[in-house]
């Protein structure tokens, strides 16, 4: 029998198995993750084929301003992110936790943003569910609902990816200040990574799919 | 009705016998492949039973030919059920032309059927004998679905959308009609019957009951009643709307460029959503009529629009678009 | 704890820190390219443009950010198939929608 | 459970005895008996259900329940049966336990995910479990659109959660099975030495994770449609009820295959052990699973041939589920080559695996006319493809369920189960299946709808049959339930491997210690490796290995 110690679990051999089961487990979950996410884009698609006019007046209520911004917010926690890994990788702890309040603070930032837009569509009457009063010339009403349903719909369900995020990277620093993501328990941060750059991934395609539907200025309907 | 006890449903529509030979030739499949199967499991089972003194030396045998062959043989097998069926489900979803037009409207947990000269009936429904029937159908609330066994079709009817469902009916009598769509507490409740009469019955059938108005008059009504008139023919607003004559059945250019067929999924959502297709040339003017018009009430008015296109109603928009040869 | 740390792993090369910047520049260009090309009114190539544009990030992230370019071929494997069911899922039920 | 007066071995069943010691148990072996008792319960629950609607329709007329409450039962019925029975029965049980013995690992992977997903199981089931109690749930077990999520007025959003949440533990399940079995397997053992029930769990695994998250979502935007008005499928808040359906079958038309691959692994296993022979193409079963895996996820659409949904795109799937056969096909022919000049016992595993086969391929070729769009417009949503589900699930999945637990119950328990009594029960259940199910292809022919309440007069016959058959399959399922209990306490002792079967699970005691192996096994020989004189070998019991134990 293998020796094992606090770092290695009872079921493994050593650490580049445990290593490879952990990775390999965390790709397979955001697979998951993907198909979950794509049932949402399917819907997207249907109703965007269904009501392209809808789709465009919609999207020209969007701030891109704010939605460029937060693209460029959550692609540089990215970015951090991954030299957070690296830094774990190469044990350098003090970078690590650095790194890792950097993507917490862009992570928050990003949810921000984001409530103060959420806010601002509440105002505007462009909430379609949960009772509220909704806006919109009737003969666009059913298209845009359907695309602000889908808005809050699909950015909602990525926030609460992003919180989720937010909520283990705070574990880490915890742990990390404990000295313990260094060497063999790097993997977690490189998982966390993972997690962390898949849920940026999904805002890359949020990001044009609501914001950048149709040209500005150019009037439909 | 007939109520004795039998294997096979009745056969009363063109298609029936058709569907009953795929069946047929699907049982034989079955039967032949089953049989061997379990011939072949129990003769092995017996003749190798452990502790039986029998040869078991494992010779070369054709491995790979055995593979193949069953996975070839199977195949071909299929394909030919395949390219059967394909041939008359294509039958099932297309009426020929000049096929009689019911509408049916359906709701928890009742079907209410519109005839061509304005007889409405709820649950039963009348048709000739020998005349192919196609009924056009929407949903009041849930998913519904027409079902008549002796005829062998069936079409789920959906709320916010048309489908349409045909049949011939080929052998006079009284035949179930069922909601096959699970709809709610009493969805098996929601049944009916199909009468199959004399066209010469029909017909006396038809007088016989206190007549209806006809949908297309019931909808000439309506339209005057919503002021469509207003805009769409006679003075007023005229010319600033597209014209209705000779619509149906037509192909519609759009602003955007592309063309549809004026049919009735056109004509349904131009009065519900106008801007969803605006008509190049036209400014969208029109206001939605959502919520403020039954079902049967736009169907009638759908009616109304069709008897303006004399030509094209007769044999039905799906038959101008495939003479036209589109796709 | 001290002897398996060494080969702790093997499998995950990781890429120099000058990479991630270059990705991360790339990765901005992109975004401007996409918000940029959104003010043309192309339709109906806008949607085609977007959705090019995103996935050209995506992968951008994939193979750098997370590693899949360093990784075996499982991982690849693993990686991708996501993208691929959900082309199956895609394309069949937008060829109901396109059909009907 | 396990009395005795003579010390026995350390093994995973003894190591402790405390509640905690369950609850909290990280070891696979023991998360699979919680499984066990599990799904059982709710067998026990979907199968009441199904009597109450078995009685019911022994009259055309509605005397015994009122409409709604027939609707609640056969949707109870349906649910539990699917999501917390036959889904999670052999790869959570027979998998759990299995896999990492077959593999000659110490654990999965990632037991503590294991453990998790047992607790989301449960805490879904709870979920459903209140729904029925507070008044139940009437949607069937397709949850169709619009009426779940805005017309149907009884506990929808319970039974949702229910099945969502218990969605994540088969997700975590099939997660944990494709990591072991990459990562875990004993030095020299490659995959083409892997028993074929491990091929059969991976390509499962497979479809759980890619076809469960989509469901998952279809029933979260139910639920959010039905709670907060968020309108995604209702038209009369410009959705498309059609894209549910698209959604719920890409996930559960797969889901069928989740629901008899692992019986397929199963039965090749019995099938090796009892004939004592390497099972005849080997290979072409091992792909055959991953083909069905993912020609299955091309198909769901047979499931709307009449919804709308636009002909061609039903042609595409007419077209896709012929091909689909086609491994089906491979196997049962494969099955049927391996008896050739094969030894044959007829042990009571054996039994189910030989009905499983027959019963399977009658399931299947109903299939066929199902997946044929001219036949299917006429039999959609009637008795038929009731019959032809049942003829797979219950006649298939389920024997060979059965076999599965006769077959490993030495290994999981240290006993033997009574040989006698087992025997006859398997024939019971054989028996009194078809007489339930096989009236329901008539029925379904001549017209009658599924999801009825009451029904045209002329077609009492038959129901009556099948309601009697239903019957005598209650009691067939009645005895293993009292014999396998009994023979935790009264059963002979089980050797380490009493049926001569081949795979590292049977290299090890029975019941086998915590960490599963003494000593790291390593794989040399090729996998069903039996030797010949076994094959000559008598029935165990003619040998006398094993009393023959009769009630
Ligand atoms: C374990 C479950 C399971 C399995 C394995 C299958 C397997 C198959 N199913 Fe089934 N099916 C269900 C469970 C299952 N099904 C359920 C639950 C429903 C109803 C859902 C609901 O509405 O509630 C359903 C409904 C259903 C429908 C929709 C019916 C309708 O609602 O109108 C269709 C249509 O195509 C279909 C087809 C098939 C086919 C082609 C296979 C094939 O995979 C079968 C392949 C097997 C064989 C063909 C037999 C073995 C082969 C041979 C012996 C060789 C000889 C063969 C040839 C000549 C080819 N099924
Ligand atoms: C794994 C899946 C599974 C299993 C095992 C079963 C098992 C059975 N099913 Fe099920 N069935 C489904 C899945 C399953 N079913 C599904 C998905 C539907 C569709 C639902 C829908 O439309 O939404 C359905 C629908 C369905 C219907 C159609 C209802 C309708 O459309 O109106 C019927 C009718 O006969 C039926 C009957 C039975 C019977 C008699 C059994 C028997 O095999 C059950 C036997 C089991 C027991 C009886 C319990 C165990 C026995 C004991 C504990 C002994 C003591 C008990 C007694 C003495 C009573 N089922
Ligand atoms: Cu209407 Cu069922
Ligand atoms: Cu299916």
């Amino acid at each position: 029998m293998p020796e094992h110690d606090g770092a290695l679990a009872h079921q493994f051999h050593d650490y580049g198995q445990q290593r490879r089961a952990a990775e390999l487990a965390m790709w397979v979950f955001l697979v998951t993750e993907f198909m979950f996410f794509g049932g949402l884009f399917l819907a997207y698609l249907v109703y965007r084929y269904r009501y392209p006019a809808e789709f465009a007046l919609g999207s020209q209520t969007m701030d891109v301003v704010l939605g460029t911004i937060n693209t460029l917010v959550l692609l540089t926690s990215s970015l951090t992110m991954a030299l957070a890994v690296h830094a774990a990788t190469v044990s350098n702890r003090r970078m690590l936790i650095l790194l890792l309040w950097g993507t917490i603070f862009l992570g928050t930032v990003f949810l921000g943003i984001k409530a103060y837009e959420y806010h601002h569509k509440y105002v505007k009457h462009h909430v379609p569910f949960a009772g509220q009063e909704f806006h919109a010339e009737p003969e666009h009403r059913l298209g845009l609902a359907t695309f602000y349903n889908l808005y809050f719909l699909m950015t909602g369900v990525h926030a609460l990816h992003m919180i989720i995020g937010i909520g283990l990277m705070l574990v880490l620093v915890v742990a990390a200040y404990r000295g313990g993501l260094t060497g063999p328990r790097s993997i977690v941060v490189h998982n966390s990574g993972l997690y962390w750059h898949f849920v940026d991934l999904v805002w890359v395609y949020l990001f044009p799919f609501f914001y950048l539907v149709a040209a500005r200025g150019g009037g439909h309907g | 009705m007939d109520k004795s006890f039998r294997l096979m449903p009745e056969q009363a529509s063109s298609i029936a016998p058709q569907i009953d030979a795929l069946y047929y030739f699907l049982i034989l499949i079955s039967t032949v492949m089953s049989v061997l199967i379990a011939f072949l499991i129990i003769y092995f089972a017996i003749k190798y039973r452990r502790g039986s003194a029998v040869d078991r030396t494992q010779g070369a045998h054709h491995f790979y030919l055995m593979e193949i062959a069953w996975i070839v043989g199977p195949f071909v097998v299929v394909m030919v059920i395949f390219f059967w069926s394909a041939r008359l489900y294509f039958a099932q979803a297309r009426a020929p032309a000049g096929a009689m037009e019911i509408n049916c409207v359906a709701k928890q947990w009742m079907w209410k059927f519109q005839h061509p000269q304005g007889n409405t009936e709820i649950n039963d429904l009348h048709v000739p004998l020998g005349q192919p029937v196609k009924i056009r159908m929407i949903s009041e609330d849930v998913i519904h679905s027409l079902y008549i066994p002796a005829f062998r079709v069936k079409q789920d009817v959906l709320p916010g959308r048309y489908t349409t469902i045909w049949f011939e009916a080929t052998k006079v009598g009284q035949y179930h009609l069922f909601c096959a769509e699970y709809c709610g507490a009493k969805h098996s409740e929601m049944r009916g019957r199909v009468i199959v009469l004399e066209p010469s019955q029909y017909e006396a059938w038809l007088a016989g009951r206190e007549v209806a108005q006809p949908p297309e008059v019931a909808g000439r009504r309506l339209f005057d009643q919503l002021r469509c008139n207003s805009c769409h023919v006679g003075s007023g607003m005229a010319g600033r709307c597209p014209p209705l004559d000779n619509l149906y059945g037509s192909t519609v250019r759009l602003q955007n460029g592309q063309t549809v067929l004026a049919d009735e999924t056109y004509i349904r959502e131009s009065i519900l959503r106008p801007t969803a297709k605006v008509v190049a040339g036209f400014q969208p003017l029109m206001p939605s009529y959502e919520g403020q018009i039954s079902e049967e009430g736009i169907l009638q008015l759908i009616a109304e629009i069709k008897s303006m296109s004399p030509r094209a109603s007769e044999s039905g928009a799906d038959e101008v678009k495939a003479k036209e040869g589109q796709p | 704890m001290n002897a398996h740390q060494e080969h702790a792993d093997s499998a995950d090369h990781h890429p120099a820190v000058s990479v991630y910047y270059v990705v991360f520049t790339a990765l901005l260009i992109l975004l401007a390219a996409t918000v940029a090309v959104a003010q043309l009114d192309l339709e109906p190539l806008n949607f085609l443009a977007a959705a090019l544009v995103a996935t050209a990030k995506a992968l951008l992230i994939m193979l750098f950010f997370m590693h899949v370019r360093y990784s075996p071929p499982l991982i690849w494997l693993v990686a991708f198939s996501g993208f691929a069911w959900l082309l199956i899922l895609f394309a069949i039920t937008l060829a109901d929608y396109f059909t009907r | 459970m396990i009395t005795s007066s003579s010390p026995q071995p350390r093994n995973y069943l003894n190591v402790a005895y405390t509640v905690s010691s369950w609850l909290f148990t990280l070891d696979h072996k023991r998360i699979a008996i919680l499984y066990l008792l599990g799904i059982t319960f709710m067998f026990v629950i979907g199968g009441l259900a199904a009597t109450f609607v078995r009685l019911e329709l022994m009259t055309p007329q509605g005397d015994l329940l009122e409409s709604e409450t027939y609707n609640k039962l056969f949707t109870i019925h349906g649910i539990i049966m699917v999501f917390f029975f036959l889904i999670p029965a052999i790869p959570a049980v027979l998998g759990n336990f299995l896999l990492p013995l077959m593999l000659g690992a110490r654990d999965l992977a990632l037991p503590r995910i294991n453990l998790l997903s047992w607790y989301l199981f449960m805490i879904g089931g709870l979920f459903t479990i209140w729904a029925i109690l507070a008044g139940g749930v009437d949607t069937g077990w397709t949850f169709y659109t619009p009426y779940s999520s805005t017309y149907s007025n009884t506990y929808v959003m319970a039974t949702a959660v229910g099945v969502f949440v218990s969605g994540f533990s088969s997700i975590l399940t099939g997660l944990n099975f494709i990591v072991t079995t990459h990562t875990m397997r004993a030095p020299g053992q490659t995959w083409f030495r892997l028993p074929l029930f491990v091929w059969s769990m991976y390509a499962t695994s497979l479809i759980q994770i890619l076809g469960t998250p989509v469901v998952a979502v279809a029933i979260l935007l139910v639920g959010l449609e039905r709670l907060f008005g968020i309108g995604i499928f209702d038209p009369s808040m410009g959705g498309d009820p059609l894209l549910f359906q698209h959604l719920f079958w890409f996930y559960s038309h797969p889901a069928v295959y989740i629901m008899v691959l692992p019986a397929f692994g199963v039965v090749s296993e019995l099938v090796a052990t009892f004939s004592r022979r390497r099972p005849f193409g080997y290979a072409f079963i091992g792909f055959s699973s991953f083909a069905i895996a993912v020609l299955g996820f091309l198909v769901w659409g047979h499931h709307m041939f009449t919804s709308g949904q636009s002909i061609y795109a039903g042609l595409i799937f007419s077209m896709i589920s012929f091909l689909v056969a086609i491994p089906s096909a491979i196997k049962v022919f494969n099955w049927t080559a391996t008896l050739y000049k094969a030894s044959i016992s007829y042990d009571t595993p054996m039994l189910y695996a030989l009905g499983f086969i027959g019963l399977f391929t009658i399931g299947g070729l109903t299939g066929l006319f199902l997946a044929a769009a001219a036949v299917d417009v006429h039999v959609h949503d009637t008795y038929f493809v009731v019959a032809h589900f049942h003829y797979i699930m219950v006649g298939g999945t389920v024997m060979a369920y059965l076999g599965g637990i006769h077959y490993w119950w030495p290994k999981m328990t240290g006993r033997m189960y009574p040989e006698g009594w087992a025997r006859f029960s398997a024939i019971l259940v054989f028996v009194g299946f078809n007489l339930t199910f096989s009236p329901q292809f008539v029925l379904g022919y001549l017209g009658m709808p599924r999801r009825y309440h009451v029904y045209p007069e002329e077609w009492q016959v038959l129901n009556v049959m099948s309601s009697a058959g239903a019957s005598i399959l209650a009691v067939g399922y009645f005895f293993p339930l009292t014999y396998l209990i009994w023979s935790l306490r009264y059963g002979p002792k089980a050797p380490d491997n009493p049926f001569g079967a081949t795979g590292l699970e049977w290299k090890t005691p029975s019941p086998p210690p915590t960490y599963n192996f003494d000593e790291q096994p390593v794989v040399e020989e090729e996998v069903y490796n039996f030797v010949p004189e076994d094959t000559e070998r008598k029935p165990r019991e003619e040998r006398g290995e094993v009393p023959h134990a009769r009630a």
